[in-house]
């Protein structure tokens, strides 16, 4: 199976619509030498597959129509809603303060960084500063959110391998772990509606901090171990290189950002490019792929855990005391003046951004999400064509799509 | 041969069916004790398959850090003294039970569209053909269904119809996913029949025998008195041992290589539209096939019921068979909870690129083997291991090129 | 009738059933298949001869059973290939299209 | 070599299989309806109304239907009506009680708004979990009886946070005591000439609140709106 | 990393006369943003990914507006001559005007390889029911792909040029957009006893004095605007 | 004798149904059920090495390619109908058939077959190797060329033109 060399960038994308395929002169100008033209007069032994919404491998109900010749995928096409709720109307006709429990449900591996995205961009639009110490617990919850929603890929991605459970168990094993800290801390283990405008909800006790350093110094030896199980793994390594490569160009160009843009190679991290937070403070390193295939996008993930043990490491040393809610910070009745603002920082699966129109109200005007993994299944397609059936079913794993999301 | 062949419990089994069927007149008694093995074939192996799904999902749990299946207990242990601890849950041995009755008792579907006579005959073929393989396999000392001349030809011969049941079943369901493992099946058949029967091939060369039972035989011996003959001790019989458990798995369609039923990417593959009893006998047939080529790499590779120890030879010869059919059973499990899936094609080129090429060097190292009986034993097993171990390393080498762990660059 | 005459009657029907299929039908899949057929009505005639017929060597009946079982699965592989392969050119598998040896 | 790290990860596997029999880090599966996870002093489920009064939970209530938390929920699955009258809280005041008070815990999320926002500490999150019903409706639909839960109980499942509660509480309450001892002092000094016309406010009281008294009484069964059957 | 108001002027440079605004934000965050003419909106787009010193090239996030018609209410003092011949007399008028609505696009871009921005870019049409036709920006940024189709989906902006305009969180059969302002919910609805007032009031619509078990009489949902 | 009829009786109707059914795979899988009917006169017959090779090579490997062919070749489900043939081809083949048939039948009650030994021979696994590796040995090498060269004579047909339109 040859990958596809490169994908070609926006304007000569090949289009993906059934609806005008007289504009689009079939999918000859795709990538991959093994794909054959879509509009060829005989089309017949060509498979249309819909794969999902009741798939067992695409993470929640998803469906991708998939045309295959043989088992190659010659068209896919990305089909979701299923679980749209319109939550940008939901946030537009509450408060802004009831808006943030709505957000925990986005992406629910990652409602700390939800939390956290949000009230920044509330923040922005108030002005509002945040204590010392509201910050320091901020980044910990979100570097520990980075590797609760890393492991948990790595462990999907090896069950959309096929390898049955086990690495998946290992990894909720250790996901569990850090879930019991945030429900010890929040009082619940995946809607924690813990972050606040101006600060935190509860201040963790100096046991609780301990129990993170417990969980820090303790996360480096199951990650070896898992990385004894997969990453040396012939059948891994036969897998995933050279599987669903994405350009840097065509990564650019698509908005795709997180540990997918990385594994392409791009240097764009949030956490050194926007340095909200307290992140300049901190010394911790990017790890950038070369190829941009399935394999990098896991290892970027693995390695990237890495580094975030390190820099929670060098946080946990020196957390100041202090109040954790901005004295002046107002819990209801927020009215920040008409404006608008963005706010994104450094998700798990990428830039997750809230912009927000103010008009003067306690309503904001305008709630927007900018979901990750929306707008990373972009690219979907363009990564699959050429490539089996299940292939693209690791592809879509290694992409990291959680459904609240991408439907929201 | 030691004294222990004539004690009691060695000959048990056959002196038991000698009393329930001498009486009968000449031809009468010869069906009554093909009867009888069919039975108790169809009771022993049935009881293990509904045994092995609770071992296999108990020894998944472990492996996963989790207890599997215990809660589901017989009814009425509770009151027994002796299983009182167990508080009628008895670690869970009703759940092949339950499985069972749930199997029975759900709907039938068969999908309108499908190919109904086929839907219908694809499990029971497959369950048959599963079940006929064990008629040839040497259980233990003369316990063995059927005595064949060509015992190891029929045990391939019927083997080989199972997948024709899976394509029958991926086939006749009118489903895409289903339509696709149909072709995995079939590509997946015709790929892995060929290493599994060549890695075989060199114990038929060495021993001289297509029987099983004289396949047996032929290992039923030890070097200096306690290094058993077996094949899989000898460089040639380690490899193909290896080529056919691997042979096996694709053949038994498990994992690493259950590609038919990838539930990844093809939901149930040819599994997808049944349902109910079908699925069962499927199910079954799954674990019996598994258990047939297990019990024949026992038999050609590991000894057979020979025990591994002249001292050891009290032990009845059928226990020692057991004990290594279940051996290789639980590798299977091991197997199935640690690797992930391969792709079809690389499924393929496995197969084709290293299982066949290593395949025929084998065949040249037994007959090396077989060339150089006079030299010493030492001599003799370092020089086929290197013809096999050289060829081994480079076709891996050149398999795995260009995939060698990356090195990653990082930006400050 | 002796069991001789039998088989041989049973291996010249057989041969009767594949000769029609081939002559008949036009899918090549079917006519390669009757063919088979054929070869195979062939060997039942050996088996037959070897078994029943004067006594030669022992083993020659199985031996030509053999090698023509081996003949045969050749055949069917270059068939079912030259199959694939006409299809791959008109599309079909029709016999009376394919009368084109350049594609 | 080929192989090596399929049997590295055999290893792996096989340590874990080994791990689960011996080593309670590599087995952590808790076997839920014999043993139960301790939870933490935070966990939160659903909410519940804090009472003052054990022994007459529906007495002393301390929510006074300000509505502020049915404003503010996030799902809109609080429904608060106000009461007419007014009933003595604990400290005695004169206070609106909530005739009302229901809680579609199938819509609820247990977000902590509401206690975030309650000025009294009126309302609380449960820890109860294992409330599974039958009926999706109605079984889902908690009222002021199923919501009202004794403050020992608060002490019983949140014994920091409820001391810290209570503290806060009997210092306000200490204040607001010693405020209206001043107020009274105050007022005790200014008024020099007590008017007669002031006695008939007294007596009026008690036969102001006549009429509403067996009001609690009669709220408690009608509290909810029907919800079995919209009105036809 | 140039103001928006630099970047105005570069534009306005590069193309005379095009229609390039800049807005202030009032706010906090003082995110101003640029409002683009829908004409040029591609050409400047175009330039703005490839110009070597601001290099946006990637497009973050698209968003999509609903300003609807807003009624203003002015009040101006007029001078209004004494026929009497005495001085002036102020008289408040009040003035209702109605300011025209129109749906907006908000594009925020970045640059990843010189790791600066924000710059806002909007795009404005012309009102909100028939004039609502915008260029898409997918050609020069592919992440506007998705996120444009969700703003056609969701509010109802056509985005001319885009290569796959259809539906994307809604259904293909849906026919509203239901994150304009004046969305109404469609009238389907599944009886629930909840003590929602509203959901009462609207269950007695939907079950005039039918029993409990009734199918709901699922009408084809009249959609809150044509 | 009764086996022997049954085993007839299950090789003709398998082999004539297969050849009438107008579904394609069910024609197949008839003629699997066919060969299996052949091995089991071959058993009947005593030449178990035969019957087994002969499971081997039809039931596992040749129905096998066959079913590829089948599907390969198809355009969806319904594809495999086939469409029936013209009344005058069907006529003249059937004619042709019975006419062979016949003549077939005709010499073999004419001809005088005496001399049936009713023991099947004994031949032995080992006399069977024997005589494949001795007497036979250049056969079972031409037969072994003949098979590699058809293998990669069918991987070369079937597999794609490299110019052929991608």
């Amino acid at each position: 199976m040859s990958a596809p060399s490169e994908n070609s960038p926006s304007a000569v994308r090949p289009p993906s619509s059934g609806a005008d395929p007289s504009a689009f002169p079939g999918l000859t100008s795709a990538p991959g030498s093994n794909i054959r033209a879509v509009n060829d007069p005989f089309h017949g032994d060509l498979l249309e597959v819909s794969m999902g919404p009741h798939h067992p491998s695409t993470h929640g109900v998803f469906r991708m129509m998939v045309t295959l010749d043989g088992e190659v995928v010659v068209k896919l096409k990305p089909v979701f809603g299923y679980l749209h709720r319109n939550h940008e109307k939901l946030g537009e006709n509450t408060t802004y303060l009831a808006s943030m429990p709505y957000t925990d449900r986005l992406d629910y591996l990652c409602s700390m960084t939800n939390n956290w995205a949000y009230a920044l961009a509330v923040e922005k639009l108030a002005g509002q500063p945040v204590p010392e110490r509201a910050e320091y617990i901020r980044l910990i919850l979100a570097e520990l959110t980075r590797l609760l929603n890393h492991v948990c890929l790595a462990g999907f991605l090896l069950q959309d391998c096929g390898a049955s459970g086990t690495p998946l168990m290992y990894a909720f094993r250790e996901r569990e772990k850090i879930l019991d800290l945030f429900e010890s801390l929040s009082g619940s283990r995946m809607m924690c509606n813990y972050q606040r405008f101006g600060g935190c909800r509860i201040d963790p006790s100096a046991e609780w901090l301990d129990r993170v350093r417990a969980l820090v110094a303790g996360f480096p030896r199951f990650l070896d171990e898992f990385e004894r199980l997969i990453t040396g793994n012939e059948i891994m390594m036969a897998r995933t290189p050279g599987v669903g490569c994405l350009s840097p160009k065509l990564a650019i160009s698509a908005g795709i950002t997180g540990p997918m843009l990385r594994a392409a190679g791009v240097d764009y991290d949030l956490r050194k490019v926007d340095g909200y937070g307290i992140y300049p403070r901190y010394k911790f390193r990017v790890p950038l792929g070369a190829h941009g295939d399935t394999y990098d996008r896991y290892m970027i993930r693995v390695l990237e855990m890495r580094e975030s043990l390190g820099l929670l490491e060098q946080v946990m040393k020196d957390i100041p005391g202090g109040p954790i809610m901005d004295p002046k910070a107002k819990l209801r009745g927020l009215r920040p003046k008409a404006g608008e603002a963005y706010g994104r920082i450094e998700g798990p699966k990428g830039e997750i951004g809230f912009f927000l129109i103010s008009d003067g109200s306690p309503n904001p005007y305008r709630y927007r999400v900018r979901p990750p993994s929306f707008v990373n299944l972009t690219v979907l397609e363009d990564l699959c064509l050429g490539h089996t059936i299940a292939d693209a079913v690791i592809i879509l794993g290694s992409i990291d799509i959680v459904l609240g999301e991408v439907d929201r | 041969m030691s004294a222990t062949n004539d004690a009691f419990l060695e000959t048990f089994p056959v002196t038991l069916r000698d009393a329930a069927t001498n009486w009968l007149p000449a031809p009468w008694n010869w069906l009554a004790q093909g009867l009888i093995a069919v039975v108790a074939v169809l009771a022993i192996f049935g009881s293990l398959f509904a045994i092995l799904t609770l071992v296999e999902r108990k020894a998944l749990g472990r492996v996963q850090n989790r207890p599997g299946p215990n809660r589901t207990g017989l009814p009425y242990t509770a009151r027994l003294p002796w299983l009182k601890f167990t508080e009628g849950k008895i670690f869970g041995l009703g759940q092949p039970m339950a499985d069972g009755i749930k199997m029975l008792t759900k709907e039938d579907i068969v999908p309108r569209e499908a190919d109904q006579v086929l839907h219908f005959i694809a499990p029971v073929a497959m369950l048959a053909m599963s079940l006929m393989t064990f008629a040839v396999i040497p259980f233990g000392r003369n316990l063995v269904p059927v005595e064949l001349d060509a015992s190891v030809l029929y045990f391939f011969a019927a083997g080989a119809a199972t997948e024709l049941a899976v394509f029958m079943a991926g086939w006749g369901s009118r489903n895409k996913f289903a339509l696709l493992a149909a072709m995995r099946a079939l590509a997946q058949l015709i790929s892995y029949e060929l290493p599994l029967i060549l890695s075989f091939v060199p114990v038929v060369m060495i021993a001289g025998s297509l029987s099983t039972v004289g396949i047996v035989a032929a290992q039923s011996s030890w070097h200096w008195g306690f290094i058993p003959h077996w094949y899989v001790l000898t460089p040639w019989g380690f490899a193909g041992f290896l080529i056919f458990m691997v042979s096996a798995l694709a053949e038994s369609n498990r994992s690493p290589f259950d590609l038919p039923e990838a539930e990844s990417e093809l939901i149930a593959g040819h599994l997808t539209e049944y349902s109910g009893f079908k699925y069962a006998l499927f199910f079954m047939a799954e674990y019996l096939g598994m258990t047939a080529l297990s019990g024949m790499a026992v038999t050609l590779f590991l000894g057979g019921w020979n025990a591994p120890l002249p001292f050891l030879q009290f032990i009845p010869s059928y226990v020692w068979f057991a004990v290594k059919l279940l051996t290789l059973l639980m590798g299977f499990i091991w197997i199935r909870a640690t690797l992930p899936r391969l792709r079809m094609d690389q499924l393929m080129h496995l197969s084709w690129k290293f299982l066949v090429p290593l395949c025929l060097v084998n065949l040249a190292n037994t007959t090396v083997w077989h060339l150089t009986a006079s030299l010493p034993l030492a001599v003799r097993w370092l020089l086929c291991a290197v013809i096999i171990v050289a060829p081994f390393t480079l076709i891996g080498r050149s398999l795995t090129k260009g995939v060698a762990p990356r090195t990653y660059r990082y930006a400050e | 009738m002796n069991p001789l005459q039998l088989c041989l009657i049973l291996s010249s029907l057989l041969f009767a059933v594949g000769l029609a299929a081939a002559l008949a039908r036009t899918h090549a899949i079917l006519v390669l298949l009757g063919v088979e057929l054929m070869l195979n009505a062939a060997n039942l005639n050996f088996i037959a001869f070897w078994r029943y017929g004067p006594p030669a060597s022992p083993a020659d009946g199985i031996m030509f059973v053999v090698f023509s079982i081996a003949v045969a699965a050749a055949e069917a592989a270059v068939g079912l290939a030259l199959i694939i392969a006409v299809y791959r050119h008109q599309k079909n598998i029709r016999l009376q299209e394919a009368n084109r040896l350049k594609g | 070599m080929l192989g090596s790290g399929l049997l590295q990860g055999l290893a792996v596997t096989a340590k874990n299989l080994v791990g689960s029999f011996h080593d309670p880090a590599r087995y952590t599966t808790v076997e839920y309806p014999e043993v139960k996870e301790q939870l933490p002093e935070s966990f939160r489920n659903f909410p519940f109304l804090v009472t003052d009064n054990a022994t007459d939970p529906m007495g002393a209530l301390r929510c006074v239907a300000c509505q502020i938390c049915e404003k503010e929920c996030p799902p809109q699955c609080i429904y608060i009506e106000k009461s007419k009258d007014k009933k003595p809280d604990a400290t005695g005041k004169p206070q609106l009680y909530p005739a009302v008070f229901a809680i579609d815990t199938s819509v609820c999320m247990s977000c902590q708004i509401c206690v975030e926002v309650c000025p009294f500490d009126a309302i609380k999150m449960d820890q109860e979990f294992e409330i599974a019903t039958t009926d999706r409706f109605s079984a889902l639909l908690l009222n002021r009886e199923q919501l009202a839960k004794p403050n020992t109980y608060f002490h019983q499942i949140r014994p920091t946070e409820a001391a810290e509660v209570d503290g806060r509480l009997t210092a306000e309450r200490k204040a607001a005591e010693e405020k209206a001892k001043a107020a009274a002092a105050a007022k005790a000094a200014a008024a020099a000439a007590p008017k007669p016309a002031a006695s008939a406010v007294p007596t009026a009281t008690p036969a102001a609140t006549a009429p509403t008294a067996p009001k609690p009484a009669a709220a408690a069964t009608p509290a909810v709106p029907t919800p079995e059957k919209p009105a036809p | 990393m140039q103001t928006p108001e630099q970047i105005r002027d570069r534009l306005l440079a590069r193309f005379p006369g095009a229609g390039v605004t800049f807005v202030a934000n009032p706010g906090a965050s003082a995110q101003h943003s640029l409002l683009l003419a829908a004409s040029e909106a591609r050409a400047i787009a175009e330039f703005l990914r490839d110009d070597p010193e601001l290099a946006l090239d990637t497009c973050s996030n698209v968003t999509g507006v609903d300003w609807p018609e807003k009624e203003i209410v002015e009040t101006i003092k007029k001078n209004v001559p004494d026929p009497a011949g005495g001085p002036d007399k102020v008289v408040e008028e009040k003035m209702k005007k109605t300011q025209p609505g129109c749906l907006e696009v908000i594009y925020h871009l970045y640059s990843m390889s010189r790791k600066q921005g924000p710059v806002v870019i909007r795009l404005r049409t012309g009102n909100r029911t028939d004039n609502v036709t915008l260029p898409s920006l997918t050609p020069v940024w592919r992440a506007c792909d998705f996120q444009e189709r969700e703003v056609y989906d969701l509010f109802g902006i056509v985005f001319a040029g885009h290569p796959d305009l259809r539906r994307i969180l809604m259904w293909d059969g849906f026919k509203d957009h239901p994150m304009r302002k004046d969305y109404v919910d469609p009238d389907d609805f599944e009886w629930e006893p909840t003590p929602h007032d509203d959901v009462l009031e609207r269950a007695k619509e939907h079950y005039p004095a039918a029993p409990v078990t009734a199918a709901p009489t699922a009408s084809p949902t009249p959609e809150g605007k044509a | 004798m009764i086996a022997f009829a049954v085993i007839a009786l299950l090789i003709l109707a398998s082999a004539s149904l297969a050849m009438c059914l107008r579904n394609l795979v069910h024609s197949v899988l008839l003629l699997v059920a066919n060969w299996a009917g052949i091995a089991v006169f071959y058993l009947w017959a005593g030449a178990e090495f035969v019957a087994f090779a002969q499971l081997l090579v039809y039931v596992g490997a040749v129905s096998m390619l066959s079913l590829f062919a089948v599907l390969l070749t198809r355009r969806s489900f319904h594809d495999l109908d086939i469409i029936p043939e013209s009344v005058s081809r069907a006529t003249w083949a059937l004619l042709t058939a019975g006419a062979v048939a016949g003549v077939l039948i005709g010499t073999i009650l004419g001809s005088p077959f005496g001399n049936v030994t009713e023991a099947a021979p004994a031949v032995s696994m080992r006399q069977l190797g024997e005589e494949l590796a001795g007497t036979h040995v250049a056969g079972l090498l031409v037969v072994g060329i003949i098979l590699t060269v058809a293998l990669l004579g069918g991987v070369v047909i079937a597999s794609k033109d490299k110019e052929d339109k991608s």
